[in-house]
């Protein structure tokens, strides 16, 4: 077993009286692909905002690389090395998709020419290529998704957080996106990874905590999760047929 | 004594600064609009007092049963007009428009009425009521407070129950999805503009006997409005409404005990920390995304 | 690069204007000079309004940190000017520093309103001041000063447009570079720029105090060559709604628009306040002067400049939202 | 050639209100010199209250309009800015009513004042009182170029008097609530009060004066608002109230009242002492204009030419530090049951100063 | 009861749909599919008026092409968008209240109706529209849908971001829906699913359709398996 890059120790998260994370403790091993999974409402989005200092933790730690990163501000928790996607895509709208995306790569160059080189690389990899002179916001809801996805992989991450980067996109073309994370994990880069798509989640993470109303409810590999009775019953309903 | 001078005077005064405050707000709130052309609409509202008084003999705060309606219509045109074509546009394209407006409003004004300021003096312009212990309290202030309070309460009332109230409100977050709702959204603009003109024009003729008449007269107030609903939190009526009261006795205070040439800074010395520890404002919510 | 020869013509062609226009001619220099500032001035707004779309409404602070800096600097202690003009940015570089720590955390329009508030604070402090000169204003009585000739146009115009090209090679610096798409990034959506590494405050402030010390040198510029200074003249919030105007009609968060809208905004606001359009219908012989249509031009035009100005606005913002500049690029 | 004059005036911008009095002023003045058989070029320019637009203004009408003379600007920062060009182009410049001290204190050759300057106000009010023998006074003034001037000036004047200041409150225009301040002066219990306000702030501080219950011995107003016939009007709270002026209409100089007559008949109001400052300054300007046509000549018909007209003896002299300033007598008048009377100086007035002050 | 006839529609000067012919009868599902760009949402946006588009589109006999939104939902032309369009500053049942802006006197049947399918609105009643998570906001947005009783019930996504079991309790409640008597035309990208409760469905493909059929039909198509099925 390989040292842990991300440790969640007993993190909690309370709006008001709303508890949305609740004690919450795992550990992602560096260079894996981990899934993150659990019904909406888990607080699974809570968790990565409160990894990423959007949102102050109530109590508990989060310790990337051995270092405590609870109180870092956002840009500080990407320039270490861990970048996060949004659900609630959040394109820079006036700017071009090429411009979107070597925002993200000027976190690893200073000069625009490398930037652009990055940018103009990573979305041929999500498949954005001839988009790249439109505008971001007037992209449809599934190419904004890939343009999140692009934008995060130029700043060429120790560690991704990717929340349901695949939400939208059909069975092809996320198996093409699945793909593309396998690459990159290839390249040395731990991934975080939020679905609600099964097959995707089962084919690609080797290991999954799955939260409940804030909650750990299990942790295992796909085959222990969707096994787990519990899970069944909490998140899968019968529909599943893996 | 001198203190409490100062508390009455700064509450009464601050009822006004209140209902300027609270129409800027609601456009704030349902159009996402920073109005520059509010004090011109104050403006108006003298007018039309000083002209009710003059021409037809009514009383300017009976005047307000023909003011309101009035310049209700007058922002509904404008919003039809003009500020419509411009709700989807850049935020500065709106400030700018308004600046505008505000502009060909004092400045037609300016043509038709001179810089010769008019004076409205009724029978209690400049009367008080005396108390036994020294206290005079002045009473087209209280009357104009008293009114405030009510167009107030009414509207807040309208805002969080009736179900124009409720799609005003829908259209200021979401647009689009108010539409959806079967929301006529552009008839919600101009209604919110209609509104936010309409207590402009109040708030311009409730001063009016107190005040003078003058095309740019509006202008002191355009500021003292905007710090006054964003300190309120946009949007909200009732923050609107405390925020004004607050601004009137911090006015008043200051100039009662440190000096009457810089109570203005401490006004916005004022406004600036409550900015840094409450950056929503004092009744503004933090809201979701 | 292009845009670098582009500006270097520029610069070329208005330094070799006055070789044209003369010094027996200081009434069309004069013009010129406020071209240039305001041009100046838009472009240094366009920095922080523009590119991290920062709507600051205070800019007249910045504008009068340098003129009042440099003019009680000469006026009470008889320092050169050039000294005046430092002392100046490293006032506005204070004042950028204090407003941008308080109003940095505020988004939308409560920014707007700080920075007013911040503006509004200085100017009444200035006025309530004695060693500012306060409401009575300062007068420079001087007519040279460390051999400057003030009474010649001629160099406010030249260090008017230094001022200017050097404001447009930092803009288009930046706007190629790390910093300018960070800054565009900044506008259009804060959450997503910070998870992409950008720290909020400092390139808000960086940008901030690059437009404030371009601004506070064009004050001090402005300062001499007008020689008397009040608080409405430098520190309204009219001159910091006019450095607004100009921006966005001409096209804002463009390298040329702020240029392009000075152009526009400062003759025609000088045409329609000399009653120039009014003669120009006399002189075209399209109304007689004494008739009654001239008459009433020549009465009321001259009261209506600032309603004439307010609807050329209005209009501006209606047919042209993308200021002229997006009139051309729709043409192309 | 026709003679060529040019008049810069602020008939826009917050200085526009008295701008128009000054617009007026000058039209009636064109037109007498025209009845008479003057041809002259009138060439009107608006500054807004700008020094930099007085400034283009100044530079248009000399460089390129070819007028010899130039009457304005109107405020005192457009003023000052335009003499200190003056010498530089030779043009002379006739300054109809701006009060600053300094713009005649340069030394410029080519710049002349009418009016009075800004310490006048206070020498003439507190002159008309200290035969009564007041002992402290209060200051309450817009915090403007003139209310600041004037009360400074004031402060030394009353101290010679040994008059004690007891409160000194500076407002900024426009506010609609006077009345903590005025408690402040109230409590001070001064047996002056000396007021400096332009236009309407006037009627809304004597109102909240009233309000309150503030009653001084006498309230000295130096400045347009207490002189304005809107402000004789509120006779409720404006009786009784004193004030410096350039001009009355019942003064005794020539054409004083007839000036008055005509004023209201064109104009449907009466004249302010700004409109008379005008008529006078263009008709001296033109008057010595059409005699010496050129812009040199003028200068010196100006500076040694004498006038009497409806602003009484002008004459440009220069004295204590002044240059070219027209040593104009002002006067003090009092509302007294809604008519305007002159009370001071003895040899121009016919009512007596009725002190202390009552409601 | 909708009829589509060679509708364009764009954004400004770009044209997105060209030339698209489509019907629904009275108590149909039908689905739309195709890749990321194609063109759906759009179409969506087009019937229920929020943006303009040109052709013409006839629902019972009537036109809906030169009517404002607003008008089209007083028809009963319900469309649930996506990205969800919450009113982040209104609560949960403010929210719900909102969609039923229209038809007040079916609020409280509506209203049940709601909250029995999801029983998480009732519970957060209270909570602000925005500080919901992703798939609550769906939630909301179709209850919300579902309170202005539609006729033509438009569906931009609805599964989108949901947990699997609400994807099933979703699919489950369209087919409820349907059944009484609300005619459905519905945008998804689990393409599988949906085209295993429509009755037809359209496969649109950079702003046309190219292919239509029964669900049935579609499913077992190559193409179609091989573009959305990854079969
Ligand atoms: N700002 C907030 N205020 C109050 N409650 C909140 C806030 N943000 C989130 N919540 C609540 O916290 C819980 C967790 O939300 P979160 O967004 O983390 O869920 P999630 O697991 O990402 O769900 P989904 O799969 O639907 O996106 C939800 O019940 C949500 O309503
Ligand atoms: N507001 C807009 N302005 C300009 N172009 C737009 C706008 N919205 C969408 N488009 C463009 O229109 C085309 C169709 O978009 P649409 O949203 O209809 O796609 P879609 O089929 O719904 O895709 P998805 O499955 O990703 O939601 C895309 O190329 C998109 O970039
Ligand atoms: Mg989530
Ligand atoms: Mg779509």
């Amino acid at each position: 077993m390989s040292e842990p890059i991300l440790k969640i120790n007993k993190v909690s998260k309370h709006f008001g009286g709303n508890i949305a994370v609740s004690d919450v403790t795992f550990a992602v091993e560096k260079n894996r692909i981990f899934g993150l999974i659990g019904p909406n409402g888990a607080g699974k989005t809570t968790l990565f905002n409160c990894m990423t200092g959007f949102v102050p933790i109530t109590s508990g730690e989060v310790i990337f690389n051995n270092r405590k990163i609870n109180n870092l501000r956002p840009d500080a928790v990407c320039r270490i090395g861990m970048v996060r996607t949004w659900q609630r895509v959040k394109p820079l709208s006036s700017l071009s998709v090429l411009d979107n995306v070597m925002v993200g790569a000027f976190a690893i160059t200073g000069s625009a020419g490398a930037a652009r080189k990055i940018a103009v690389e990573k979305l041929a990899q999500v498949g954005l290529a001839d988009y790249s002179a439109k505008l971001a916001g007037s992209l449809s809801i599934g190419l904004k998704k890939k343009l999140e996805l692009a934008r995060v992989l130029a700043t060429r991450p120790e560690m991704l957080l990717l929340d349901e980067i695949c939400g939208g996109l059909n069975h092809t073309e996320t198996a093409s996106i699945l793909q593309l994370i396998r690459d990159v994990r290839e390249e040395g880069t731990t991934i975080l990874f939020i679905e609600h798509d099964m097959k995707a989640v089962t084919s690609i993470c080797e290991r999954i905590v799955v939260l409940n109303s804030g909650v750990k409810l299990a942790e295992g590999t796909p085959a222990e999760i969707t096994s787990n009775p519990e899970v069944i019953a909490a998140y899968l309903g019968g529909g599943f047929d893996a | 004594m001198l203190f409490l001078q100062a508390l009455v005077s700064g509450i009464l005064s601050g009822g006004v600064y209140a209902l300027a405050g609270i129409g800027m707000s609601l456009v704030f709130g349902v159009m996402n609009i920073s109005n520059f052309a509010h004090g011109d609409l104050m403006m108006l509202g003298m007018y039309l007092a000083y002209f009710a008084f003059t021409l037809l003999h009514i009383d300017p705060y009976l005047a307000l049963l023909l003011i309101i309606p009035v310049s209700f219509l007058f922002g509904f045109i404008l919003e039809k007009v003009f500020i419509h074509r411009v709700i989807d546009h850049p935020h500065q394209n709106q400030i700018l428009l308004t600046i505008g407006l505000g502009l060909i409003m004092s400045n037609t004004a300016l043509l038709a009425f001179t810089s010769d300021p008019k004076i409205l003096t009724t029978t209690y312009s400049s009367s008080a009521i005396n108390t036994a212990s020294g206290l005079s309290i002045s009473v087209p202030l209280l009357l104009s407070f008293v009114i405030t309070s009510v167009i107030t309460a009414v509207l807040y009332l309208f805002l969080a129950k009736s179900s124009t109230g409720m799609a005003l409100r829908a259209t200021s977050q979401n647009r689009e999805a108010a539409q959806l709702m079967g929301i006529n959204v552009a008839k919600m603009s101009a209604i919110a503009f209609g509104i936010g003109t309409a207590l402009a024009a109040t708030a311009g003729a409730l001063i009016a006997p107190t005040y003078y008449i003058h095309p740019l007269a509006g202008h002191s107030f355009l500021l003292k409005s905007f710090t006054i609903c964003v300190l309120g939190g946009l949007g909200s009526v009732v923050g609107a409404g405390v925020g004004g009261i607050i601004i009137g006795v911090v006015e008043s205070m200051a100039a009662t005990y440190i000096s009457t040439d810089w109570k203005d800074v401490v006004v916005f010395v004022l406004f600036l920390t409550v900015l840094l520890f409450r950056p929503q404002g004092l009744f503004g919510k933090k809201g979701g995304q | 690069m292009k845009q670098a020869l582009i500006i270097a013509l520029f610069a070329a062609f208005t330094a070799l204007l006055p070789l044209f226009i003369g010094e027996e001619n200081p009434y069309i220099i004069g013009i010129m000079i406020s071209v240039l500032m305001m041009a100046a001035l838009s472009s240094a707004w366009n920095i922080i309004g523009g590119f991290a779309g920062q709507f600051s409404f205070g800019h007249a602070a910045y504008f009068g940190a340098g003129a009042y800096t440099t003019l009680i600097l000469i006026y009470s202690f008889e320092l050169n000017p050039l000294i005046g003009a430092a002392a100046g940015m490293v006032v506005a570089a204070l004042i950028a520093l204090i407003t941008g720590s308080i109003v940095f955390g505020l988004r939308g329009h409560y920014f707007a309103l700080a920075s007013i508030a911040v503006a509004e604070i200085i100017r009444l402090s200035v006025l309530n001041f004695e060693f500012t000169g306060g409401a009575q204003g300062i007068l420079l009585a001087n007519v040279t000063l460390w051999g400057l000739d003030l009474n010649s146009k001629t160099p406010f115009y030249y260090g008017m447009l230094l001022l200017l090209v050097v404001t447009l090679t930092v803009t288009e610096y930046l706007r190629k570079s790390k910093t300018g798409y960070y800054l565009q990034a900044i506008r259009e959506d804060q959450d997503a720029a910070s998870s992409l590494g950008i720290n909020l405050a400092l390139y808000k402030n960086r940008a901030l105090l690059i437009s404030a010390l371009l601004t506070s040198v064009a004050g001090s510029l402005y300062a001499l060559y007008i020689r008397f200074i009040d608080t409405s003249a430098v520190l309204d919030l009219r001159l910091s709604i006019e450095i607004i105007l100009t921006a966005i009609i001409g096209g804002v968060g463009t390298l040329w628009g702020p240029v392009l809208g000075a152009l526009l905004l400062v003759p025609l606001a000088e045409a329609l306040r000399s009653n120039m359009i009014g003669d120009a219908l006399v002189k075209l012989g399209l109304v007689s002067e004494t008739s009654s249509v001239g008459i009433f031009l020549n009465d009321n035009l001259a009261h209506a400049h600032v309603l004439v100005y307010g609807i050329i606005t209005v209009l501006c913002i209606l047919y042209l939202p993308k200021g002229i500049l997006g009139l051309f690029r729709r043409v192309k | 050639a026709p003679l060529k004059i040019g008049f810069i005036n602020s008939i826009t911008g917050k200085e526009a209100q008295i701008g128009e009095n000054l617009t007026n002023g000058a039209a009636l003045a064109i037109e007498d010199l025209r009845s008479k058989g003057v041809q002259v070029d009138f060439v009107r320019e608006d500054d807004g209250g700008d020094p930099k637009n007085a400034l283009a203004a100044y530079e248009k009408l000399v460089t390129r309009d070819g007028v010899i003379g130039v009457v304005g600007p109107y405020t005192s920062g457009c003023a000052n800015v335009v003499a200190s060009r003056a010498d530089q182009y030779q043009v002379p410049l006739l300054v109809p009513a701006a009060a600053k001290e300094e713009i005649t204190r340069n030394g410029y050759k080519n710049v002349f004042r009418l009016n009075a300057p800004a310490d006048v106000y206070s020498r003439v009010l507190l002159s008309a009182v200290a035969p009564y023998k007041p002992k402290t006074i209060a200051y309450v003034y817009a915090a403007t170029d003139f209310g600041v001037s004037t009360v400074k000036t004031a402060q030394v004047n009353a101290a010679s008097m040994g008059l004690k200041e007891v409160a000194n409150e500076k407002y900024q225009q426009g506010q609609p609530d006077y009345r903590a301040t005025l408690s402040k002066v109230k409590a001070a219990n001064p047996d002056l009060v000396f007021l400096v306000s332009y236009d309407a702030d006037a009627i809304l501080l004597m109102r909240q004066a009233k309000e309150i219950g503030l009653a001084p011995k006498a309230f000295l107003g130096a400045g347009a608002g207490y002189t304005t016939a809107q402000f004789a009007q509120q006779k409720e709270i404006s009786n009784l109230v004193i004030s410096a002026t350039q001009w009355t209409d019942d003064v005794n100089w020539p054409g004083a009242a007839n000036f008055a007559k005509r004023y209201q008949a064109k104009f449907a109001k009466e004249p302010s002492y700004h409109a008379a400052c005008a008529y006078e300054a263009v008709r001296i300007m033109v008057d010595t204009a059409a005699k010496t046509r050129t812009a040199a000549k003028l200068r010196a018909g100006l500076k040694a030419g004498s006038w009497n007209g409806i602003m009484g003896p002008v004459k440009f002299a220069d004295y204590s530090g002044f240059t070219n300033q027209n040593n104009h007598p002002m006067l003090v008048q009092q509302l007294q049951n809604g008519k305007t009377e002159t009370v001071y100086p003895a040899q121009f007035s016919k009512k007596r100063l009725v002190y202390p002050f009552k409601r | 009861m909708l009829k589509i006839e060679n509708l364009q529609a764009g954004y400004g000067e770009m044209v997105v749909l060209r030339n698209i012919n489509i019907s629904l009868s009275e108590g149909e599902i039908v689905s739309v599919v195709g890749s990321n760009g194609a063109g759906k949402s759009t179409l969506l946006k087009a019937i229920s008026g929020i943006i303009r588009s040109s052709g013409t589109i006839t629902f019972n006999h009537h036109s809906l092409t030169a009517l404002q939104a607003h008008r089209i939902v007083e028809r009963g032309v319900v469309h649930v968008p996506e990205g969800r369009k919450i009113f982040s500053e209104m609560t949960v049942f403010e929210n719900l209240m909102m969609g039923g802006f229209l038809c007040q006197k079916d609020r409280t049947e509506n209203l049940e109706r709601v909250y029995a399918l999801f029983p998480i609105l009732a519970e957060r009643r209270k909570q602000l529209g925005g500080t919901m998570s992703g798939g609550e906001q769906q939630m909301l947005a179709i209850g919300r849908g579902l309170m202005a009783s539609p006729k033509l019930f438009l569906l931009d996504e609805p599964s989108l971001g949901l947990s699997p079991l609400f994807t099933d309790v979703v699919f489950k409640a369209i087919r409820a829906i349907n059944k009484s008597g609300v005619t459905v035309l519905l945008v998804e990208q689990n393409v599988y699913q949906s085209l295993k409760i429509s009755h037809r469905g359209y496969v649109i493909e950079t702003g046309s359709i190219v292919l239509s059929g029964t669900g049935e039909e579609l499913l077992n198509n190559p193409e179609v398996k091989k573009a959305f099925l990854g079969m």
